[in-house]
């Protein structure tokens, strides 16, 4: 019963990785609560990261500026950043941002489709 | 998180086309205030109501006029003002002649003149002011009752994190 | 992928009655085409009314007034009117206003939860 | 059915807290209007563009101005006006900066930067006028290849019976 527009991050943690579900509108008004939350696990090298996207609603400059700079964190320790279970709405954003590139997509999911991220 | 001063203005034409950019607005305003969906339901009909007797009864000329609606968001309330710079009516004359049917024989029923007991129904305050033109002022308590709802409407609000 | 709040109106005709599926919002704006649809039919003696309100998202005074124009022509012919698949929220306005009690909902479905209509 | 005269005005507080209301009226409007939910897409995000550079450059003390919307649809576009009454900028000189991330390298990458180059990528047209404060003209048309969808949702528009 709650406004499926509202952002909010349902986690899931296990011994190898983290899961960030990103579930509604991700805009400036969430922005800094976002940060704050993905800045220190992108910071854990011994970790996995995966954004699930699938109830992601929207997202602007504002959640894609992070996106990239949550990505050169992760280049910094070594690692990288899994995004899973993109729509073609936010996908889009991505391609036009050029952000797609920088992504590492699951394997067996979006491998094939999506065609050719490093 | 919506702070006491600040409001929304919107602007339309006094036409039927346009109410329900009034009520997606209304609907984006009050989820983030946190009202539960049965309140945010009144009030999309009540504001509609008001806006229909607009565009029906307050403009001679038909797509002439605007109606401007102010948005107040308190901790408590919100506050919805409707107005128009039309013909003004007797408001207190009116609300005399203002009942539901529920009295009535089917012979004796008028298709017309449920707007103004459906606001006062819906709405915790209808306050009118009439003289060049008219407002209308509606006050949404919100309620405490549904404070569980609330709460976790709060919660994504502030974006906590779940599970 | 229509804009779900969109009224328009699914008609289904058989020997014996008439249904019209009332879809999306009912206000002001569709006021005078929902009346052109639902006048003729209801001045016809010879088959049943049915308003099937499923899919009904939003109705106001407008919506309202044209109902009870409606049930005095059902009235006026010796027939009836019959609501069928209320939601709540529809629920809540028809009994706010006392609209209900001169509905007759469909024995099978609604009879016993909403509770005598006449 | 909506006509190309009509206008409708949006006034909010310069606070991200209410863009959300802002992108529900552009949909309420642009959904009556034909246009794809692609393009709908399209424009939120152009239009929150907008309101984020108010909010985040536009004044220097936080919570203290306003942003002024306006929609004007035509027969074949939205025209979508955002003014502030902040401090100004050389958009001129600031389009010559905007560039998207496909020919950088990971390390050379900025988390900041992309709003106005979304709205270019975005809208037909961006237009900016800098002086007492800013004001970004947005416009989308309605694709004609779109036609076989525009057909469908005007159907609904005006109410035609489906079966
Ligand atoms: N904004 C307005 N401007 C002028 N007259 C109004 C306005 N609002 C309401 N009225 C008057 O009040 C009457 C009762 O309104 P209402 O209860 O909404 O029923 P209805 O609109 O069906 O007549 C209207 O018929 C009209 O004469
Ligand atoms: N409404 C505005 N008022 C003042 N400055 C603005 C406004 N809009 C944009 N700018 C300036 O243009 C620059 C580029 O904006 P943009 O491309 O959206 O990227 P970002 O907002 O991430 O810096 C901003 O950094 C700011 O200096």
């Amino acid at each position: 019963m709650t406004n499926p527009n509202l952002f909010h991050i349902h986690h899931e943690e296990t011994d190898t990785g983290t899961t960030l579900y990103l579930i509604g509108q991700l805009d400036l008004s969430m922005a800094v609560h976002f940060r704050s939350v993905v800045e220190p696990l992108a910071m854990n090298a011994d970790k996995t990261l995966t954004l699930n996207l699938r109830d992601l609603r929207y997202i602007d400059s504002t959640g894609l500026g992070i996106l990239v700079a949550i990505l050169k964190v992760r280049e910094e320790v070594g690692q990288t950043l899994i995004v899973e279970d993109v729509t073609p709405k936010v996908q889009r954003l991505l391609d036009l941002t050029g952000i797609s590139k920088f992504l590492r997509p699951v394997p067996d999911q979006t491998a094939e489709q999506k065609g050719g991220a490093v | 998180m919506i702070q006491t001063t600040k409001r929304i203005r919107i602007t339309i034409p006094a036409d039927a086309e346009f109410i329900d950019v009034v009520r997606l607005s209304l609907y984006g305003l009050a989820t983030r205030m946190g009202f539960s969906f049965e309140e945010i339901e009144d009030m999309k009909v009540a504001v509609s109501e008001a806006c229909n007797n607009v565009i029906l009864h307050a403009y001679t000329q038909p797509d002439e006029g605007e109606i401007e609606l102010t948005f107040t968001p308190h901790v408590d309330r919100l506050v919805i003002s409707v107005r128009d710079q039309g013909t003004s009516f007797n408001f207190e004359q009116t609300v005399k002649g203002v009942e539901p049917l529920h009295d009535k024989e089917i012979h004796e029923l008028k298709a017309g003149g449920l707007g103004i007991y459906m606001m006062q129904a819906l709405m915790d305050e209808v306050v009118v002011h009439s003289g060049a033109g008219t407002e209308v002022i509606l006050t949404k308590l919100l309620s405490h009752q549904g404070g569980k709802t609330h709460a976790s409407e709060a919660n994504h609000l502030s974006g906590d994190i779940h599970g």
